[in-house]
């Protein structure tokens, strides 16, 4: 699988997701420049954690703008793959590529801890290798993880069965709406999720639950 | 505007922190009065956090070398080797006034600050670590510092992207007016690609980086500069916000730079910013150093040479650079959106000279404003040890069980989960022990080698008995890293006390250090940097002392790092040790 | 020519830090706060001095940019 | 009764926002925008009915909570 990972200024968990990506599929991702206005011949295009332009005016705002995003949209039209850890959940939404916004944790606080994550769609290129309904643990770390959609939206996000990934057991860690942890476009290949599953795939690391996300897209392609 | 020709008054002296005998050492040093910007900059030479002119006398006696001490105090940071070509480097620093005044973002800068003198070595932040007092828990201040202290280092740390893996919180009223902050940050760095402050080569380009100037955080001189300041309204803040946004970026460009080859010293501009950083590379490469502060990147208008001298704005770097690749250098910073300017030229002759709008505002002799700062020998005198309690004398408690809940329960003993979640310690990946534990455990990226970490001190141990206090803080942090299976290698200290010239604070100062010095002797745990902050006190009341001592080991194996819970039912629990 | 944004959350969007602040009012004792929402102003300095070319500006960098007009309205204040 | 607190950095305070937006403005090609400075608004509902007694309840406030006086000035305004 080819893929690609995009740095904007400020951008923090590139180097995670770039190891989980090589580790799993065998296969070094690219990095992409935000200000390059083309994408190389990809897969897969992945938008990482971080602060991007220091999460600043809001978060994902400013690098939803910046150059890259507008042949990222071209291979998401072309029905390329895309994925949005955390920061790049938030430049998803931002960029209009999925619906709803992101906004402050309900207690206010940064939170970086493990929670239970519900895998609430398998027939996705990102999940196929989850059961249907399966818990895992996965840490999240974020300010702005309260996902917001109006109730029309909201009702079609359920309707197609386009949330990917709830807080399970109590666990949803900064109010998100239907405690939803990810979702997925209408065409089903582009995912925003506020966890980290590239930081729990190894021993070392207390788990490997967010391995087969990365085994699935491996095989994905 | 401040004007450089102001009378220099007896009261303008003082407000600058300086001593009547000292201001004749600067008269008898350059045989001139000063003008405002020499007295500003001297002020910053010569105050207690550059000079250590209380502290130094006592620092000398620490055990700084060791077999694989590269570094030891004096650069940054202290650096060690850890083998296959690497290094780690670390460092603590304290950042408590600032905290105190403005919770939130004197923490942030704080953190901003010492993970800048770790990558100003040229490595790459891997662990961040703190040290947090605060005042008695029903203060009716203490719940506004701690939300802000917390969520201020967080707030930088996150976003710089560092995993903080480790720290303490204490409460005790003798910190009511004045918390400590003390940041540690920990870094990985090539054996061959560590980067110092020294100058080398006359007429070698001074390289500004990072970010604008502002009138941030100039202090000593608040007054001076509230009076001078005619055009504003409302008196200037002088609180430094932090940028952890500008700060990655200036992470990321410096060890691309560093990388390059282009660089031959650089100096992070951390308090007293362009003054401490230009007259530490030129003093210690024996060369001279002219600025011209016109190229000085500003964000406000009308900043005169004296505000640029004692600006502490933050995210600045200074760098002396090969000349030859001041072309690439220029280009990679501005990639990454930052200001980049050739302010100075180092010299031949011994003298710092700073120029502004063509006019020498500062002409001084280099190698005096470091090295003839004044030094003291303060008087001190040996605390009284408490008598011991006889043990009989304590009452047995009526209700085990109800004591062990008053115990966990308790301010000091309960669970700090709700700190550390709110700071990123997973990121990188790296992270094998999570916050919680003996010491936070770090992989070695590209090797299978781990680094273990803890910061570690008794503040009323250190009241009761200096001496024994400053042994235990180090054998605290020593206990905790081979709690986790590692190998101590070195440690970092933050002396945070009172007021050094009460003889019985000096005291409490000497004994610490005397016990730490004894510890780290004893179990061949060197000192390799550190920080001292003095003058703790509101009201005449001082904090406890608090020699917070951060240590580092290595794992040669992380997968055998060992974590505190119990793992199985029907174990035998041991207990070592007397 | 100086000019205010002010970006507020459209009617029906949860506010957590509205409802945070309320709630930690009451924790210190005032009383009598029906409601609390947040938003933010962008102060502007413009080279532009014509009002009606700066505002139709602001309006276009308020589309663009300022406001995430999926959750949020925004105001454009023209000074003098 | 409402009313809107303004709350802004004070003259000299860095704001790394108002940096970042007004790079960000300039990379979406706005030309022409000299300065960008961030703040906060707060809108409050109140029960309290007299104008006066509002605005002395919201300094209160503002001083105890809305702002952070170190670094920020705040203004506030009474609606109707
Ligand atoms: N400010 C902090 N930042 C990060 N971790 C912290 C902080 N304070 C405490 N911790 C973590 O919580 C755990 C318990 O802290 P503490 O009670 O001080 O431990 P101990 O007394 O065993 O050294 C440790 O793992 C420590 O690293």
């Amino acid at each position: 699988m080819k893929s690609a990972v995009v740095v904007f200024p400020g951008s923090n968990r590139e180097r995670d997701v770039m190891k989980a990506l090589g580790a799993v599929s065998g296969a070094a991702p690219v990095a992409v420049w935000h200000a390059d206005t083309t994408l190389p011949d990809v897969d897969l295009v992945v938008l990482p954690g971080g602060f991007s332009y220091g999460d600043y005016l809001r978060s994902g705002a400013i690098a939803a703008r910046a150059p890259i995003m507008a042949a990222v949209k071209a291979h998401v039209e072309r029905g390329g793959l895309v994925i949005g850890i955390c920061n790049g959940f938030q430049i998803l939404t931002e960029a209009g590529l999925l619906p709803g916004a992101l906004m402050r944790n309900a207690g206010l606080k940064f939170v970086c801890r493990e929670v239970k994550l519900q895998v609430a769609a398998t027939d996705t290129p990102f999940t196929r290798l989850y059961e249907q309904g399966q818990v895992l643990r996965c840490p999240v770390a974020h300010h702005d993880g309260n996902y917001f959609a109006d109730a029309d939206t909201l009702a079609r996000l359920e309707g197609e069965n386009r949330v990917a990934f709830r807080y399970a057991e109590g666990t949803n860690p900064n109010g998100s709406i239907n405690d939803i942890a990810g979702i997925l476009s209408e065409n089903r290949r582009v995912l925003g999720m506020m966890p980290h599953p590239e930081n729990l795939i190894e021993p070392l690391q207390g788990g490997l639950d967010g391995r087969p996300l990365f085994e699935s897209l491996a095989a994905a392609a | 505007m401040i004007r450089n020709d102001v009378q220099i008054t007896p009261a303008l002296v003082a407000e600058h922190g300086l001593k009547p005998d000292e201001y004749q050492r600067i008269l008898d040093l350059i045989g001139r009065e000063p003008s405002l910007t020499e007295l500003g900059i001297f002020s910053a030479m010569w105050n207690e956090h550059c000079s250590y002119k209380s502290s130094k006398k006592w620092l000398r006696t620490l055990p700084t070398t060791g077999p694989r001490v590269i570094q030891g105090p004096g650069e940054n940071a202290g650096v060690v080797d850890i083998g296959d070509g690497l290094t780690v480097v670390f460092k603590m620093e304290s950042h408590n006034h600032p905290s105190y005044i403005e919770p939130y973002q004197g923490a942030a800068t704080g953190v901003g600050g010492i993970l800048r003198d770790v990558f100003t070595m040229g490595a790459r932040p891997v662990a961040a670590l703190n040290a947090l007092r605060f005042g008695a828990p029903d203060h009716p201040k203490t719940r506004h510092v701690v939300s802000g202290v917390v969520a201020g280092v967080g707030g930088y740390g996150n976003s710089f992207g560092v995993p903080t893996v480790g720290g303490e919180v204490n409460f005790d009223p003798h910190y009511n007016g004045n918390c400590l902050v003390n940041a540690m940050a920990v870094g990985l760095a090539p054996a061959d690609g560590i980067f110092l402050s020294a100058a080398s080569g006359v007429g070698m380009p001074i390289v500004y980086l990072g970010s604008k100037t502002g009138r941030d955080g100039i202090h000593g001189a608040t007054m001076a500069s509230a009076e001078f300041d005619e055009g504003s309204q409302e008196k200037r803040p002088t609180v430094q916000v932090g940028d952890p946004f500008a700060e990655k970026l200036l992470l990321e460009a410096c060890l691309e730079l560093m990388a390059s080859g282009a660089v031959i010293a650089i100096q992070d501009m951390g308090a007293a910013g362009l003054t401490c950083s230009a007259v530490e590379m030129g003093a210690k490469g024996d060369l001279g150093v002219e600025l011209d502060l016109d190229k000085v990147p500003c964000r406000e208008e009308g900043m005169t040479a004296y505000e640029m001298m004692l600006s502490e704005s933050q995210e600045r770097m200074l760098m002396v650079l090969h000349p030859e690749h001041e072309e690439k250098a220029k280009a990679i910073f501005t990639k990454w959106g930052l200001d980049f300017a050739v302010i100075g030229y180092t010299t031949d002759t011994l003298r710092f000279v700073v120029r502004h709008h063509g006019d020498v505002m500062a002409d001084l002799p280099i190698k005096e404003l470091g090295d003839m700062a004044p030094e003291y020998d303060r008087p001190w005198v040996a605390p009284k040890t408490p008598a011991p309690v006889p043990a009989a004398e304590v009452p047995a408690p009526a209700d085990l069980g109800q004591t062990i809940l008053d115990i966990v329960g308790s301010p000091d003993q309960c669970s700090r989960r709700w700190v550390w979640e709110q700071y990123d310690h997973l990121i990188q990946g790296n992270t094998a022990i999570r916050p919680g534990g003996d010491a936070g455990v770090i992989r070695v990226e590209g090797t299978g080698k781990g680094l273990a970490m803890s910061v570690d001190v008794t503040p009323r141990y250190c009241r009761a008995e200096p001496k024994q206090g400053g042994r235990q803080a180090v054998a605290e942090a020593w206990r905790n890293i081979t709690a986790v299976g590692a190998t101590p290698l070195a440690l970092t200290d933050n002396l945070n006390f009172g007021n050094p010239e009460r003889p019985e604070i000096m005291g409490e100062f000497v004994g610490c250090i005397e016990g730490i010095g004894e510890a780290a002797r004893a179990l061949e745990f060197p000192i390799v940097s550190g920080n001292v902050s003095l003058y703790n006190e509101t009201l005449g009341e001082a904090i406890l002392p608090t020699p917070a001592i951060g240590g580092v080991g290595l794992l040669d194996d992380v997968d055998q790092a060992v974590t505190i819970a119990f793992k199985a039912d029907d174990e035998v629990i041991v207990l070592v040790g007397g | 020519m100086k000019a205010r944004v002010t970006v507020t959350l459209k009617n029906g969007v949860l506010d957590p830090q509205g409802k945070a602040i309320q709630g930690a009012l009451g924790a210190l004792g005032f009383s009598g706060v029906d409601s609390v929402r947040q938003g933010r102003v962008i102060d502007l300095d413009l080279a532009e001095s014509d009002p009606a070319a700066a505002r139709a500006k602001i309006a276009e960098m308020c589309e663009a940019l300022l406001a995430n007009t999926v959750i949020e309205s925004y105001a454009i204040d023209i000074a003098g």
